[in-house]
């Protein structure tokens, strides 16, 4: 047995990641529905997360995929933050959509 | 390492104390707390050490930033008492917050390892977020929150991204390891993408052009206090962290990569001094100035082998004018809408001491000297000078030029202009801070080596 | 003893002025001004004994900066001349009526005190530092205290502030690149330094840039006659009575010598542009409504002829100019305290509304007369000879320049003239012109003594000035 | 083209494909239920690379966790379709220029790239749960302890933003 | 030599004092105290002049005195310093001497002005200044008393300050005088510059010894020296301000536009006689302009109708007959002129204010005539100095002038054809005013006719005096035997009249003069004595009489040259070019400003456009640093 990777190559999951997270940007930019926007986001996290996990075998260390616990905690935190936020505005404005937050500008 | 550790017992000893319902207690106490941290953190100064595998490196300089931070926390939490008076119940939420908030600062400047730089960076930007949209009623803050949120976390994406390219060429994410092997010839391209993707993440959090889109915004939106907060500690935070890290890594041994500092550094000056020039709010003005503040403070990446303690010096000139430019603001924009310009109308009549110190802090950030923003733009005019960066020197003075324009706006405003209304009541720690940032200011400039030998 | 007293004098008199309360204030910053310019003379007299009155300790390790102040003949020179227009000024505005006058008066005393530091100082940033901090108290005298429409007055202020700065930060950075070749910021490290020509031309026009605005010389003096019309006649004072001759003296004392090869090669450029400035001074000031700002345009042309004379880069230039900076410090205040008298009494600056004060207060007429004639260089007062040698160093240049130059007593005599039959002459006023105080009158007195003294005796402040200035020349003649 | 290389196009292409379908969903119910799969398949990916741990941690986490305080707050906001504003030209435009340009330049810089050809294989162990778990409480200890300070943080901050004030006016 | 110094000091400080007393005690002393002071400062320093002339005239040594150093320049020290020798004391005689006289008939004749004491002190002061400008030792020192004259010329001609156009005139008068000094300065630049001094005595040294130097330069400092000169004493193009500067009081113009201060720029080239000699060109040039210039000024004198107009057309008509001697080397012969013509032009102008006094302040000839009778002193002492100046034989005129035009003669006669036509129209124009003024019937006012009296005592003592010295002046310096050359001698080594003695050619050139003059004189007397004729009034001058009336419109031509061209140069300055500046400056200000504006539009708010910007500068960073290359 040896490394995995040798038989799908490193590159492989390099080039799925980076479209992977360049779908995500793609969402943050192309929706306007907070919600998408937050679920773009995670695509982008899990990507880069993939991609840990692809270096972790790559350089047979556990490190990467303990860096991946922690982007993990940071999703969730995050998610939760940004959903708190987005509720206080649904509470005040009654939309989610990022369209309507141009008060501030100029 | 132990200083990262008081603070976040004495975050949580916030949190109890709420919960025992010494609600009086929490600001004296956390600036208590917070000094004696200080102490413990300047203890630490001669003492450089690693703790637990590499993962908190105490060196002088993050000794140093810590301090900083830690001065800055103080301020900020003093001026807390007055800006939360109306919020009693969440007061414990809101020093804690900031509390942790230092934390994730001090792990940013002192880490050992990317995880500890990102977990760092992400407590602080997630309490910046919170603390951005804190004023839940007002629409204004949360659309400050939501967008420093959306765009945050987008950063954050890339920085994460960045890091893992790093990781990918390194197999590490042990700062010592890779400033080992970055010095060894084959790298995968991954390792400076990575350092490009971090960067780009960091110059969003230090509101760089064009990654500065969302602090007019932010600022302006944000409660008074937090775009205080922003403007100075998270700023510093991020330049310093960006520092450690390029300089860790070797960054500026490639010539592009300068290149590329350099055009940020001018379009940041630039951009952000023009757009001053026309805005009525006095935070939305400050968000712009500091946009262009950080193109200087970018200037120091230029040279980052000698540059460190001139940064530590421009931030700290920098912070401190903020700090007491932000108490006067606070002062004078409690209980208004806004804080359009007109709000300062008259200052000078009404109220000279604030008046006064806003002109210095004023003064300092468009650097006139003896307030340390001169010696501050001047240390690192002379460094660029050395790194050979003249063209950066010469737009960065134009920059300061256009700067006065709009610093002096609002001295004109405070001494051409009627008073409005008066104002009654004299926070004394307003004051204290107001008079003590500015005298911190001061004396820093007339004694730059206090502050620029340190890194020396 | 050494001359850090002076400078803290006027800093500790500053503060307690500001201390001292309103009604109070003028008579403090008097004394603090009469005893900075005290400690001056005796000052004087210890450096005349040949005694060493610099002080110089280190002051910033990185960068390495000293506070470093140097006191050779030239500066002494400028030193006196702060220290005693300050104190003329204070006397002068005692007929004033300010509002928070501890502010005024605690500004000027530290407008002083930044401009005697910038004559001072030896080490390149301290006196920038001093430079600059010259520039904060006059942009508040100004911009508080001035007169005429407040955004008028605003819009003139704030120009002259960006103005001035920005021409200053050009200088700065001249001076830290300057300094990462020498690495110290004192002058005798930086007179050491051996640049390359472009290197020179570079570091030429940066200083030309922070000096041109300040002296100013055209096409860089659009902001000095709004400034000095909308100033108070206090600060109008400070500003063309000393803070003009900073940029004056720092010509001679950092802009030469540091960049000696650049200099000879634009002396021509630069003699032009200083003749110019006499003859678009003068030829402006012709039909000026505005009393202080036909002042201002005289001022100019003066200024222009002066540094023409520095740019002669000749003993006879550096000693006329200082001569003439000296005494046109004594003129020009004189003249703007006579418009401040007329001020009193008639509330207007507009000429077209004075006329007919002779019959009313000969002495007045006959002072104002005096300073009249003094600014036109008439011989026996102390601008002739400061206009004489300029001139005369600038024949030795090219006789055109002296001719072109010479134009300014032809044009002065005119417009300065004219001022004064409009102003003073004519069939008496309807208005009541009141006597003269004693407090003006001693002013008065005291600047057109001196006026004289050194018009017929200049040797002392010659002796005092040569050996510096042939110093200086030195430096400049150093690729010879 | 050996089975693992298969069975990697074929995970790839589902989570592109999701991915896809997330921000092209108009109903954000629909988004949600795609980007659900979008994790499943990353989580195939994490097994096909043999982080079993990874991948359950990462399906409790996210497709448990996170992906349930989605759909709870968009229950919560009764959202649907109709809510979302027309989006105009430009925006999409500009999206999908960014999109393509990012990935054309990402994807262009690595294939530019000297290829990988070598991969080093120890034959230790070093992603099973013993080994993650040795890592992280004694290498990894201290980020370990911190995340649950940002976790705590993000805990006070939520509390603090739907809190209601007594006080508040 | 401390005697010499006390007594030079004396000399000068006498008036100074005499103006310090006056100005700052003149209105509590007294109107006649205040004369008295100020006439007997200057008799004291007529006195010491005296004592001066005889040491001098016996020693044949110049007293030189140096005081203390003034000026220092690199090359030289310019000092304080007095140099009395036979020239400067000649000069002082009759500076001090004809001011003493014209105090004394200022004490009369200013009486009723409430300033008088200011007067005084003004006249002192002048006093001072032209001592100061005679007996400096170097040309700076002399510079001093150039420039102090004209001040107090200034002052003098706008003693009536409440008249504007006197103030006018006055500023005319200084400023025209500046443009001279400007002349003078230059040459000093040049000779201090080659010759490393510029007292006299070094300078006559340098300058003889030096072969090396460029003639050009010489002749260059020799022509702005002159320059000088024609600003002072009034000549072609620099002489339009003297005719003006007959606006202040009449004395004023006795003392200083005739007989003293208009003579400084023939003294200070008799001074500079050794640089002059050495310019041949520019002495050509010197007599072609007094040539000129007194011709020029002769022809306007011929219409005008103002008795002081005429005298002062006539004083320019005479300095340019000076000139003419000057630019012939003739230096001796120009100072006999200068003398006599002090005399007799000084006693023309007392008398003329003696018949304004009588007149109450009327000037105009056409509103005169018939003072014969009532003004008979005035009348006989004006007389003869009309014999004088129009050169009939035995007054003091008939020699000095013919020595002039004789010299002429000698070097070119086309100038020697000007001059003499100019004498003929001086005595023309001199006899016209006698005629129009004293003889036929008064053609005044009859309340002026009922007050037509004699001046009093004061004013016709100064009369007779320089009436005597005008008839017996030519002695000093008669052809063939003259005192003054003699006296001179030390100082002009090359003495143009003596090269020739008295022939055939000269007494023929004498009696044309003489005949010249005494056709000028009956002109004269048919027109106004026999046919009784009466100028026209203003508006009804026509042809080229209106020209010359209107003197050739030299005035309105400098205006439309130079005066009005510098007014509206400034007001365009003003109001075109600074503003045009000014905005440049705020231009730069705005542009920041609109971009600041324009930059408002792109911070429009949306998340989208913000990351959009992120996402583009990512891209372009990322595919900068690694694409490019």
């Amino acid at each position: 047995m040896n490394n995995i990777l040798t038989q799908i190559g490193i590159e492989n999951y390099i080039f799925l990641c980076v479209t992977l997270f360049c779908i995500g940007i793609f969402g943050v930019l192309y929706r306007r529905n907070a919600i998408i926007v937050f679920m773009s986001i995670e695509i982008m996290l899990n990507a880069v997360n993939l991609l840990f996990v692809a270096f972790s075998t790559y350089h047979q260390d556990a490190q990467g995929q303990v860096f991946v616990f922690f982007s993990m905690a940071v999703a969730a935190a995050e998610v939760a933050v940004g959903l708190a936020i987005l509720v206080s505005i649904f509470r005040n404005i009654g939309s989610i959509s990022i369209d309507n937050l141009k008060n501030l500008k100029g | 390492m132990t200083t990262l550790i008081a603070i976040i017992g004495l975050g949580v000893l916030c949190l109890i104390f709420e919960i025992f319902d010494f609600r009086k207690a929490i600001i004296p106490i956390s600036i208590i707390g917070l000094l004696a941290i200080l102490g413990l953190t300047v203890s630490e100064f001669n003492s450089p050490a690693n703790y637990y595998n590499n993962m908190i490196v105490v060196s002088k300089f993050s000794v140093s930033f810590s301090s900083l931070f830690i001065v800055l926390t103080i301020f900020l939490v003093a001026l807390g008492h007055n800006f939360y008076d109306n919020h009693q119940s969440k007061l414990s939420d809101y020093i804690a917050i900031k509390i942790f908030l230092l934390s994730g600062a001090v792990a940013m400047v002192s880490f050992g390892n990317l995880a500890m730089f990102f977990l760092g960076i992400e407590i602080l930007s997630i309490s910046l977020y919170v603390l951005a949209a804190s004023n839940r009623v007002n629409v204004k803050s949360n659309e400050a929150g939501m967008k420093y949120f959306l765009m945050g976390s987008f950063a954050s994406g890339i920085i994460l991204f960045g890091i893992c390219m790093i990781y990918g060429a390194m197999g590490s994410f042990d700062i010592v390891e890779i400033s080992d092997m970055s010095q060894s010839a084959e790298l995968p391209i991954w390792f400076p993408i990575g350092i490009v993707l971090v960067t780009i993440g960091m110059l969003f959090k230090i509101a760089a052009v064009p990654f500065h889109f969302w602090a007019p915004d932010v600022y302006e939106g944000s409660p008074t206090l937090t775009t205080a907060l922003m403007s100075t500690l998270a700023k510093v935070v991020a330049i310093a962290t960006l520092y450690k890290l390029l300089s860790s890594m070797h960054a500026d041994i490639n010539y592009s990569f300068q290149i590329v500092v350099v055009i940020v550094s001018i379009a940041s000056m630039t951009f952000g001094n023009i757009m001053a020039l026309r805005q009525v709010n006095v935070k939305r003005m400050l968000a712009f100035s500091g946009i262009s503040h950080a193109g200087f403070m970018l200037m120091t990446l230029l040279s980052l082998s000698t540059s460190a303690g001139s940064l530590l010096y421009y931030t700290s000139a920098y912070a401190l004018s903020g700090i007491a430019a932000f108490s006067v603001i606070l002062y004078v924009c409690k209980n208004r809408e806004n804080e359009d310009v007109v709000n300062f109308h008259g200052l000078g009549k009404t109220n000279p001491l604030l008046a006064a110190i806003l002109t210095g802090s004023l003064l300092s950030m468009a650097g006139i000297p003896i307030f340390a923003g001169f010696f501050a733009k001047l240390v690192l005019f002379s460094q660029t000078i050395q790194a050979g960066y003249l063209v950066v020197v010469i737009f960065a003075v134009i920059n300061s030029i256009i700067s006065v324009g709009y610093y002096f706006k609002l001295i004109l405003a405070m001494y051409t202009k009627e008073p409005n209304e008066t104002r009654t009541g004299k926070p004394f720690l307003i004051y204290a801070v107001a008079v003590v940032a500015i005298l911190l200011n001061i004396i820093i400039g007339l004694f730059p080596s206090l502050v620029l030998d340190l890194l020396a | 003893m050494n001359v850090s007293l002076i400078l803290i004098i006027l800093l500790f008199g500053a503060l307690v002025t500001y201390l001292a309360g309103d009604k109070l204030a003028s008579k403090v910053a008097l004394f603090f001004g009469l005893a900075a310019a005290g400690c001056s003379i005796v000052l004087l007299n210890h450096f005349n004994l040949g005694e060493n009155i610099s002080y110089i300790s280190q002051w910033i390790t990185s960068p390495k900066v000293s506070f470093a102040l140097k006191a050779d003949g030239l500066s002494l020179a400028m030193v006196l001349l702060t220290t005693v227009l300050t104190s003329i000024i204070i006397l002068s505005s005692f007929g004033n009526d300010f509002k928070n006058s501890k502010a005024i008066y605690s500004l000027i005393l530290f407008m002083s005190f930044a401009m005697t530091g910038t004559f001072l100082a030896s080490d390149g940033l301290l006196y920038y530092i001093f430079w600059e901090l010259s520039l904060i108290p006059i942009y508040f005298i100004a911009l508080i205290w001035g007169n005429g429409d407040a955004e008028e007055r605003k819009k003139a202020v704030v120009k002259f502030f960006i103005y001035t700065l920005a021409g200053s930060l050009f200088m700065l950075v001249a001076f830290v690149y300057m300094y990462q070749k020498a690495g110290s910021f004192l002058i005798e490290d930086l007179y050491k330094l051996d640049l390359t020509v472009n290197e020179q031309k570079w570091i030429f026009t940066a200083f030309f840039l922070a000096y041109a605005i300040k002296i100013p010389l055209i096409p860089f003096h659009t902001w000095q006659a709004n400034v000095y019309q909308k100033a108070p006649t206090l600060g109008t004072m400070l500003l063309s009575g000393i803070m003009l001759k900073m940029g004056l003296y720092s010509l001679i004392r950092w802009q030469l010598p540091l960049t000696p090869l650049a200099a000879k090669e634009y002396m021509y450029i630069f003699i032009g542009v200083g003749i110019a400035g006499v003859i678009y001074g003068s030829i402006v000031a012709l039909r000026q409504k505005d009393l202080k700002k036909l002042l201002a345009y005289s001022s100019l042309a003066h200024v222009g002829l002066i540094a023409a004379g520095t740019y002669a880069l000749n003993l006879d230039g550096f000693r006329g100019a200082v001569l003439q900076m000296i005494a046109h410090g004594f003129v020009v205040v004189g003249l703007f305290f006579a418009a401040e008298i007329i001020y009193r009494r008639y509330e207007t600056r507009i000429i077209s509304e004075m006329g007919g004060i002779r019959s009313q207060s000969p002495k007045f007429t006959s002072m104002f007369l005096i300073l009249v004639l003094a600014s036109v260089a008439l011989p026996t007062t102390f601008n002739f000879i400061g206009e004489f040698t300029v001139l005369y160093s600038l024949s030795q240049i090219n006789i055109w320049f002296a001719l072109l130059g010479g134009t300014t007593i032809i044009l002065g005599a005119y417009y300065m003239l004219k001022m004064f039959q409009h102003v003073m002459l004519g069939e008496t006023n309807t208005k009541v012109f009141a006597y003269v105080t004693f407090s003006e009158g001693l002013t008065m007195i005291i600047i057109i003594a001196v006026l004289f003294f050194f018009g017929l005796y200049p040797k002392p402040i010659n002796d005092l000035i040569t050996p510096s200035l042939e110093a200086i020349l030195n430096t400049i003649n150093k690729y010879n | 083209m050996s089975t693992v290389l298969i069975l990697f196009c074929v995970l790839s292409a589902i989570t592109l494909l999701t991915a896809f379908l997330t921000i092209f969903s108009r109903n954000p119910i629909h988004s949600a239920i795609y980007l659900v799969i979008c994790f499943f398949s990353i989580a195939g990916h994490y097994l096909l690379l043999n982080a079993q741990f990874l991948a359950i941690v990462h399906i409790i986490v996210y497709s448990g966790a996170i992906m349930i305080l989605l759909l709870f707050t968009i229950m919560l906001m009764n959202l649907n379709e109709a809510d979302e504003v027309h989006k105009p030209r430009f925006t999409r435009l500009g999206a999908i220029v960014s999109f393509c340009l990012v990935c054309l330049v990402l994807i262009k810089i690595f294939i530019n790239s000297k290829p990988i050809v070598e991969y080093d294989y120890t034959g230790e162990d070093y992603q099973s749960i013993k080994v993650l778990g040795k890592a992280l409480l004694n290498e990894y200890m201290v980020p370990f302890e911190f995340a649950s300070i940002l976790l705590l943080v993000a805990m006070i901050g939520t509390v603090l933003l739907s809190k209601k004030e007594k006080l508040e006016k | 030599m401390a005697m010499d110094t006390n007594l030079a000091l004396v000399l000068l400080l006498t008036p100074f004092l005499g103006f310090l007393i006056n100005v700052f005690f003149g209105k509590s002393l007294g109107k006649s105290v205040s004369g008295i002071v100020g006439t007997l400062s200057v008799v004291i320093s007529f006195i010491v002049t005296v004592s001066f002339f005889l040491q001098i005239n016996q020693t044949k040594q110049a007293i030189t005195i140096q005081l203390f150093d003034w000026i220092q320049i690199s090359n030289f020290n310019v000092s304080f310093g007095f140099l009395l020798d036979q020239l400067s004391v000649l000069w002082l005689l009759f500076v001090t001497g004809i001011g003493s006289l014209i105090h004394l008939y200022s004490i009369s004749y200013m009486h009723d002005d409430e300033k008088i004491h200011s007067f005084f002190a003004y006249l002192n002061l002048f006093i001072f200044f032209m001592i100061t400008l005679v007996v400096g030792s170097n040309l700076l020192v002399m510079f001093i008393g150039w420039e102090g004259v004209g001040l107090c010329s200034y002052l003098l001609i706008g003693f009536w300050y409440k008249n504007q156009d006197y103030n006018d005139a006055a500023k005319k008068a200084f400023i025209m005088n500046r443009i001279g000094d400007l002349g003078l300065l230059i040459g000093i630049f040049i000779l201090g510059g080659l010759f490393s001094t510029l007292d006299f005595a070094s300078l006559q040294t340098a300058i003889a010894g030096a072969h090396n130097v460029d003639t050009l330069w010489l002749s260059i400092a020799a022509l702005a020296l002159f320059i000088g000169a024609c600003g002072k004493s009034a000549q072609i193009p620099l002489y339009t301000w003297l005719p003006d500067a007959m606006a202040g009081p009449t004395p004023v113009s006795a003392l200083i536009h005739a007989a003293t201060m208009v003579t400084a720029g023939i003294f200070m080239v008799s001074r500079m006689h050794f640089l002059f000699d050495l310019t041949p060109e520019i002495q050509t040039i010197i007599a072609v302009i007094g040539g000129v210039t007194s011709f020029v000024a002769a022809t306007i004198g011929l219409v005008q109708n103002d008795i002081k107009k005429v005298l002062a057309y006539s004083t320019v008509s005479q300095l340019g007959l000076m000139f003419l001697a000057l630019g012939f080397g003739a230096y001796e012969v120009a100072i006999f002129h200068v003398i006599t013509h002090a005399f007799f032009k000084a006693c023309l102008f007392l008398g003329s204010g003696s018949v304004i006094h009588g007149l109450h302040g009327e000037q105009d000839m056409r509103k005169m005539g018939g003072l014969k009778k009532a003004m008979p002193i005035t009348f006989w002492t004006m007389l003869i100095s009309s014999l004088a100046i129009s050169g009939v034989p035995l007054f003091s005129g008939f020699f000095s002038k013919d020595e002039i035009l004789m010299t002429a003669f000698h070097h070119n006669i086309p100038l020697w054809v000007v001059g003499s036509i100019a004498s003929i129209m001086t005595a023309f124009y001199m006899f016209r005013l006698m005629f129009l003024t004293f003889f036929n019937d008064f053609r005044g006012t009859e309340e002026q006719k009922h007050h037509l009296h004699e001046s009093p005592a004061l004013i016709t003592f100064p009369l007779i005096v320089l009436a005597i010295l005008a008839t017996i002046g030519g002695a000093i310096s008669l052809p063939g035997n003259s005192w003054l050359n003699e006296y001179l001698a030390p100082l002009f080594t090359k003495a143009a009249s003596e090269e020739h003695g008295l022939g055939t050619t000269e007494y023929i050139l004498m009696a044309i003069a003489v005949v010249g003059g005494l056709v000028g004189i009956g002109i004269a007397y048919a027109k106004y004595i026999k046919q009784n004729t009466v100028p026209n009034e203003d508006a009804e001058i026509t042809g080229f009489s209106k020209v010359l009336y209107n003197k050739y419109y030299v005035d309105e031509i400098y205006d439309s040259l130079f005066v009005a061209p510098v007014n509206s140069l400034s007001k365009f300055f003003r109001d075109y070019v600074e503003t045009g500046i000014s905005s440049l400056v705020f231009g730069l200000g705005k542009v920041t400003n609109e971009l600041s504006f324009q930059g408002k539009k792109l911070q429009n708010g949306s998340v989208g456009l913000y990351l959009f910007a992120f996402v583009l500068g990512m891209c372009a960073i990322v595919s900068f640093l690694f694409l490019a290359q």
